[in-house]
């Protein structure tokens, strides 16, 4: 029986940089088949090839036994794929129904024919066990409604081959087991699922087979049930302590920050927090780990007064600065490298100079009575373009003529340059490459060491055994546990990041 | 040499504008003079250069200015350029420079009002009126010439049959013809069976509304008789095409036009004159038509004064 | 009392409806590039090429029909353009569309003066105007006959797009396309809708219906042309379409609203108030249901600010993008 | 620098581009572009007198321009500059007619009050705007209309001077804003405009608040996060923005026509935000777009006098020309945002 799905040495590479690089995959008919690795490892990328959205630059996709090229996803749905993307495509003014037949509408004398997909979306609703109200408003429904909605536009559209991309991620424990259910309903019934998850107990608990990507590359493709989930997580993310520990001479001071029992929400006013609490102290690098959407940008976004908490207290250098504005928080003593950097963190199109300007532009001696001293911030700019290596032409050099790992020093420099007491940072090498990763690990350590307090967030576990003293685990918006920088044990923290707590060996979502 | 002829306004589009062009186009024709004509637009910061550049050219042997926002840019021109002979249409300033062509608007509206009054009065008795007793009046602008045309018009009305109600309304514009038809609907819905406009292109509506609603109104300026045949009454025709003409021919005939002086065109002159339309004639009672004939001659004997403002 | 029945009468309603027509004829047009997520400000502009080409269409053929044709192709003409220089370069909407109603001033009166010789109104010239159609019976239906007889044809086609466009809006595909891509892009591109030409498309609707509304002044309304004389009302349909989110019923409402102050404050006038202050009242209903209605819709503001903000304009040129899509909503 | 360039290239072959479109509509009203052209030079540059006239037409175009930059630097549109004008030029002339004061007194007088008019005019759009977001593009051409027939109201029906003038009285002499040469009516105005064009430079380019403003207007996200109030500072730059249209209101009053009547100074707030535009918002560059435009104008008036053309072409030009560099800016942008596919992928 030929492979339900195969892809022949896939390679997509985005200019320079390669995404998949040679990546097999096949798969069974009548599996469940999932996909792990690190954030940027290519998962998504290779989901897009195989539902026609990207152009694979070498490699072949085989549907069936049969060699297929998929310009676009027409061809992919067509060849019986659908996908469920990471980010739901729902249009909230419409009924269930409408958003399931939107593309494909069934039409009587022109007109669509509500009755009729009102009556199919329920039909089918009812065969796949996925419930849903078909003559409901998408805007007034939870995410878990959505996912199966968007499940349902994909099996209207006959497809035989489900490609999910991260569907727990925004699902509770018991949406999440609800999905589980119907996915195994699907393969009951001859269907083929690929997903992808961070969550390691999930892949073990519903996958027949899984491939682990790392960095473009296929690393492995097993049944599932020849491995453990600490398998798992050592062929993700492979020898995962590739900085060398920084050499640190003890230093803790006071206490300089404090979050008791933060909770918020996002966007979607799901709570992205739920009851966060740790402190900071001087000379102390704090790192919290997770897999990314755990709510870390949240917590970044609270403690630096961008997104108003909904519960709870914190508190710098003593004070309570718990619902200030950005505004005062700066000048409370933050300073804040953002994750989003191209989107907050800089003005593209402004010079470097500016760009450093940003957050002090009222304070002495950056501006005196109002007016800005030029003098003085070309000075500094050229000062820290020295400082932090940032490889431009001057200090007048727009931002948006630096390459990522450039523009990224930028905002450090500005941030690490002030007088601040406690750092906030964010993925601070995020699509950097390795030399400027270096350059900005050695930046950190030297503000530890002139008793800074550090708060640094990263999904780069490398990154964090390298810099922190501790380690705080994320998920799902909770601490799930604390871990000493200096021995990290990767099976444990690995554990703590799918969810799990060591030793009661049940996972966290069902308690959360 | 040729004659050549300017005539500076931002009112060509409008009837009595149309009433100067059409008497310099006769002039162009019967007489061979040359015609410039200059719009000003509507911004009073252009005026000036405006008048200018066509002083400073020396070229014209006349030049007609129509619009009192264009007095300020005019009497200053006229002082710096002695040489050139304006002619301000419709009104007097103190210069004594400028030659005026004075129309006495105040007097045709009387004769209006007077009409538009006595016809109402009879009510149903004439055919497509009403017992509403109430005439109307609807302005362009809210400005001194407008309300120069309703004080004749209000004075002719109550001089003719004083109980009848006026209604009188303003656009606050000249072009807005939609406006024009919808006011006047509104008059004729409120008791009015004839409205008077004196409003430009605005007033176009009014006399079309008077078609739609079967009704019956008063033209201004020109004859206006065919905008709506059988529901136009009337015109009153203020004739700058008649002075336009005699004042080019002046010129043309080497007879001089003496600075400062006044031209003035009433009813005594014929220079206005209230033409019953040709359509409606017949449906006005002879009593109304006697009335009116002993009214104008009131006025031109000065028995009756009739009011302007200013 | 005598007053107030002066005042309230079928006439007024009668009135209301006239003066209704034009705006919600224009208003239905914004409705298509609102829904479609474009910000159209040069709806005045394409209402006044329509008027002006439909009374040049008239008098060059001597029937209506044809001169609404052309006030409707000189609209979509414009539409074009503006949907090129948006969608396809896009250029900022509000630059665009103040330009074109520039454009559009300017234009047609260089055209009334190499035409016509003077600038100004042209009526006459063998210019005739939309028939009245009067419904059969209606006399006998008493003051309701009255109220709904007696207009032309563009009146009733007016009223009669509302349900239309409800029922387009709804039932339709390519209504349901326009509301997507407003709503939400990412999820037509998703599935294959072409967001680059459904806007297009829900432009040209919008010059269309823009096209009849002009056509409708001048052929319908009056029979004339002047220039300037869609005198506000494509941007009083602009901020009806900002509160009304593009919805056909609302848009309705608001477009009564507006007809019934703009009928009411015209009979106020004979009541002694200055006409200065009448004539403003609808640009303050306009205002005042603007401020209000933004008020009340607070909330999702607070959420849109930013994104909207970026967009709002983009002179700098290259200020954020991302949230170039998002729909200027009041 | 090279990116300067290109942009300044790309915006000279727009205007060409206009300009050559320009000439086919004056051919279709059969007249020589080429004389057209002359004819426009000579209006606008033929001597001492109508290059002070081209400057006078520039001046209320600049400060209108300057008012619109104010805006547009921060992301805002303010498009309700005309009726500020209207405002700020009836109050100030107000000022003139109804008190009598020391001369220099009467005349900062006079303009502080069109200033304050300017900005209460904008108040409560820009209290919206900031506070609730609403749209400032529709409630400030609105209030245009408002302003215009508040204005007329006041005139015609409260303050006008007996004859047949719809206008109010002159104003006193102590508040004239003093001309500068016998041979025009060219003003102080023109300097107010150009100092406030360096001072708004110098605001948008040396101080903090300016910095802080110009941030919103670029990336509004990264405003934010550097600690800006946005919804404090949207108020701030509106009322800011109106003060600016209400003074160009008082120097015309004051400077110019020494009274207030209907046609006051109309359309002149639309070709500042145009000129504004043109300028991509800098009031630096807008001296330039505003002399540009004040030569179009003041040459048209020739224009009408010595050719068939009428002046209408001009706007029709212009407009073409800023359709022409809308779609300008946009395919730069396009080409040089390369990181804005990325992100959506990274979604
Ligand atoms: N359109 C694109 N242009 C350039 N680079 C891209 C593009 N799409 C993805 N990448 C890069 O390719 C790499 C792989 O991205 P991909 O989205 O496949 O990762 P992933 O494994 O799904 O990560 P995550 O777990 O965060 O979803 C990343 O470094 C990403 O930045
Ligand atoms: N649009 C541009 N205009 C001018 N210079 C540019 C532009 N894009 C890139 N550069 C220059 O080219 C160099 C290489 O850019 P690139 O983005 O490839 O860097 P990189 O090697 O990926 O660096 P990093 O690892 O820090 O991202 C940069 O130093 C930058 O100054
Ligand atoms: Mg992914
Ligand atoms: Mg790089």
């Amino acid at each position: 029986m030929p492979f339900a799905i195969e892809l022949k040495s896939i390679t997509k590479r985005f200019g320079s940089f390669v995404a998949n690089e040679g990546v097999n995959l096949a798969v069974e008919r009548g599996r469940i088949h999932a996909i792990i690795g690190e954030n940027g490892a290519g998962k998504t990328t290779l989901m897009n090839v195989l539902f026609g959205l990207l152009q694979p630059d070498e490699g072949e996709i085989w549907i069936d036994g049969e060699k297929k090229i998929l310009p676009n996803p027409a061809a992919a749905i067509a060849a019986g794929i659908g996908m469920v993307h990471q980010h739901f495509k729902l249009v909230p003014s419409l009924t269930v129904a409408e958003n399931v037949f939107l593309g494909m509408e069934i039409r009587k004398g022109g007109l669509i024919d509500h009755k009729a997909q009102i009556e199919r979306t329920a039909s089918l609703s009812k065969q796949f066990g996925l419930q849903v109200d078909p003559s409901e408003r998408v805007g007034l429904l939870s995410v878990g409604i959505e996912q199966r909605i968007e499940i349902l536009k994909v099996l209207v559209r006959g497809a035989r081959t489900i490609i999910l991309d991260e569907p727990t991620a925004v699902l509770t424990p018991q949406e999440s087991r609800e999905l589980f259910q119907t996915l195994r309903g699907f393969v009951a019934q001859g269907m083929t699922v690929l997903f992808i998850s961070h969550h390691l107990e999930e892949v073990m608990e519903v996958s027949d087979t899984v491939t682990v990507l790392r960095h473009g590359k296929e690393v492995a493709t097993r049944p599932t049930a020849e491995l453990t989930k600490s398998d798992l997580v050592q062929m993700m993310v492979g020898r995962f302590v590739s900085f060398d520990r920084r050499p640190r001479p003890p230093t803790s001071g006071k206490t300089v920050l404090e979050v008791e029992d933060l909770w918020c929400r996002d966007e979607r006013r799901v709570q992205a927090l739920r009851g966060v609490s740790f402190k900071v102290r001087a000379g102390e690098i704090v790192g919290i780990a997770g897999v990314a959407g755990n709510g870390q940008t949240e917590l970044a976004e609270v403690l630096s007064g961008l997104r108003p908490s909904s519960h709870g207290a914190i508190r710098l250098q003593g004070r309570p600065i718990t619902g200030l504005s950005a505004r005062a928080i700066r000048a409370a003593g933050i300073a804040h490298v953002p994750g989003d950097r191209l989107v907050r963190g800089v003005d593209r199109n402004a010079s470097i100079a500016l760009n450093m300007l940003m957050g002090r532009q009222d304070q002495k001696p950056w501006s005196r009575s109002g007016i800005i001293d030029h003098r003085y911030l070309t000075e500094q700019t050229t000062a820290l373009i020295k400082r932090f290596d940032i490889r431009a032409r001057g200090p007048e050099s727009p931002v948006k003529s630096l390459s990522g790992g450039n523009i990224q020093k930028v905002v450090l420099a500005r941030e690490f340059s002030g007088d601040a007491g406690f750092l906030l940072i964010d993925q601070p090498t995020r699509g950097v490459d390795i030399g400027a990763q270096e350059a900005i690990h050695g930046e950190i350590m030297r503000q530890r060491e002139a008793g800074k307090a550090i708060l640094l967030i990263s999904v780069q576990l490398d990154e964090l055994s390298a810099l922190a003293d501790r380690i705080l685990v994320m998920f799902n918006g909770t601490v799930m546990g604390e871990l000493p920088g200096d021995r990290v044990d990767e099976e444990e923290i690995g554990m703590l990041m799918a969810g799990v707590r060591p030793g009661s060996g049940a996972s966290a979502r069902g308690a959360a | 040499k040729d004659v050549h002829i300017a005539a500076i306004s931002g009112y060509f589009a409008q009837g009595f504008g149309v009433s100067i062009v059409n008497g310099l186009k006769k002039a162009e024709k019967d007489l061979g003079v040359k015609v410039k004509l200059v719009d000003t637009g509507n911004r009073a910061l252009d005026y000036e250069e405006q008048f200018n550049n066509i002083a400073k050219s020396g070229e014209y042997d006349l030049v007609f200015v129509m619009g009192w926002e264009l007095v300020d840019a005019l009497q200053k021109t006229a002082a710096a350029y002695p040489n050139t002979k304006f002619v301000f249409i419709d009104g007097v300033l103190d210069s004594k420079q400028i030659i005026y062509a004075n129309f006495a608007q105040n007097q045709g509206s009387f004769m209006a009002g007077a009409l538009a009054a006595l016809m109402a009065e009879k009510g149903s008795a004439v055919e497509g009126l009403g017992d509403g007793k109430a005439i109307g009046f609807v302005g362009g602008r809210d400005i001194p010439v407008i309300r120069d045309f309703l004080a004749g018009y209000e004075q002719g009305a109550k001089t003719a049959a004083p109980d009848i109600r006026l209604d009188s309304v303003f656009a606050g514009t000249f072009d807005d013809p939609a406006k024009g038809s919808e006011l006047t609907m509104a008059l004729y819905g409120q008791g009015s069976d004839i409205v008077y406009n004196v409003a430009g292109p605005t007033g176009e509506g009014v006399l079309q509304a008077s078609a739609a609603a079967d009704k019956y109104s008063i033209g201004v300026d020109i004859d206006q008789c065919n905008v709506a045949p059988g529901h136009v009454m009337a015109s009153m025709l203020k004739k700058a095409d008649v002075a336009v003409y005699s004042l080019v021919k002046d010129v043309v005939d080497g007879k001089g036009i003496e600075p400062g002086s006044i031209h003035t065109y009433d009813l005594k002159s014929g220079g206005v004159e209230l033409l019953l339309c040709p359509q409606v004639v017949d449906k006005i009672p002879a009593d109304v038509k006697a009335r009116l004939e002993a009214l104008k001659t009131d006025v031109i004997d000065g028995k009756i004064t009739v009011a302007t403002v200013k | 009392m005598e007053v107030l029945e002066r005042l309230f009468n079928v006439a007024l309603v009668v009135a209301t409806l006239r003066t209704t027509a034009p705006i919600l004829l224009v208003a239905l047009g914004g409705s298509f590039t609102t829904k479609a997520g474009i910000f159209n400000i040069g709806l005045e502009g394409q209402m006044l090429v329509g008027a002006f080409f439909a009374v040049i269409g008239t008098i060059f053929t001597g029937s209506p029909w044809i001169g609404v044709l052309c006030g409707v192709a000189a609209a979509l003409v414009l539409a074009f353009v503006f949907a090129l220089l948006v969608v396809t370069f896009k250029a900022n909407e509000v630059v665009v569309g103040l330009a074109l109603n520039i454009l559009a001033g300017g234009m047609t009166v260089s055209l009334l003066k190499a035409i016509f010789g003077t600038r100004g109104s042209i009526f006459g010239h063998g210019l005739v105007g939309l028939p009245v159609l009067r419904l059969p019976n209606a006399r006998d239906l008493g003051w309701f006959g009255q109220m709904i007889s007696g207009y032309t044809p563009l009146v009733y086609v007016a009223f009669i797009l509302v349900p239309v466009l409800i029922l387009f809006y709804n039932r339709s595909r390519l209504g349901l396309y326009i509301r997507v891509v407003g709503e939400k892009p990412e999820a037509a591109e998703a599935l294959g809708i072409s967001i680059a030409r459904i806007r297009y498309v829900s432009s040209l609707l919008c010059g269309l219906l823009a096209g009849l509304a002009g056509a409708h002044l001048s052929l319908g309304y009056t029979t004339m042309f002047t220039e300037n004389m869609s005198s506000g009302r494509g941007f009083m349909a602009v901020a009806i379409l900002i509160f009304s989110n593009g919805d056909p019923l609302k848009i309705l409402l608001g477009c009564l609203l507006f007809g019934f102050s703009d009928a009411l404050s015209l009979r106020l006038q004979t009541f002694g108030i200055s006409s200065y202050l009448v004539l403003a009242v609808p640009y303050l209903v306009a205002l005042i249901a603007l401020f209000a209605l933004s008020y009340r819709a607070r909330p999702r503001i607070i959420q849109e600010t930013l994104a909207s903000m970026g967009r709002a304009l983009s002179v700098k040129p290259n200020a954020a993008t991302d949230a170039e899509k998002a729909v200027t909503r009041g | 620098m090279s990116d300067r360039i290109d942009s300044l290239l790309g915006q000279a072959l727009a205007i060409l581009f206009a300009l050559g479109l320009g000439a086919i509509v004056i051919l279709t009203v059969d007249e020589s572009p080429l004389r057209v052209l002359v004819t426009l030079l000579n209006g606008a540059f033929g001597n001492p007198e109508r290059i002070a006239g081209t400057l006078l037409q520039t001046t209320p175009i600049l400060i209108c321009g300057i008012a619109a930059c104010i805006s547009l630097r921060a992301g805002l549109f303010n498009i309700g500059i005309e009726g500020q004008l209207f405002m700020g030029g009836f109050w100030a002339t107000w000022v003139g007619f109804s008190f009598n004061l020391p001369p220099v007194l009467h005349l900062l007088l006079a303009m502080a009050v069109a200033i304050i008019a300017g900005m209460a005019w904008i108040a409560i759009p820009a209290f919206f705007r900031a506070r609730y977001n609403t749209n400032e593009v529709v409630s400030t051409i609105l209030a245009n209309y408002v302003a215009i027939l508040v204005t007329s109201y006041l005139t015609i029906n409260i303050f006008k001077r007996p004859g047949g003038l719809s206008e109010t009285p002159p104003i006193h002499e102590s508040a004239y804003l003093p001309e500068l040469f016998s041979f025009s009516r060219l003003n102080w105005g023109l300097i107010i405009g150009l100092v406030l064009a360096c001072a708004v430079h110098f605001f948008f380019t040396r101080m903090s608040r300016g910095y802080a403003v110009s941030e919103m207007g670029a990336n509004p996200k990264f405003a934010e996060y550097g600690g800006i109030d946005i919804k404090r500072q949207i108020f701030v730059v509106l009322l800011a923005s109106g003060a600016v249209g209400g003074l160009a209101g008082g120097v015309e009053a004051l400077g110019v026509h020494h009274r207030f009547m209907e046609g006051f100074a109309p359309g002149f707030g639309f070709d500042g935000v145009i000129a504004a535009l043109l300028a991509n918002g800098s009031p630096i560059g807008t001296i330039f777009t505003a002399l540009f435009f004040g030569a179009l104008r003041s040459g048209s008036l020739l224009l009408e006098v010595d050719t068939t053309a009428s002046r209408e072409i001009i706007t029709v030009i212009q407009a073409l020309i800023i359709l022409a560099v809308s779609a300008q800016i946009t395919i730069k942008r396009r080409a040089s945002d390369s990181t804005a596919g990325e992100r959506r992928w990274k979604f």
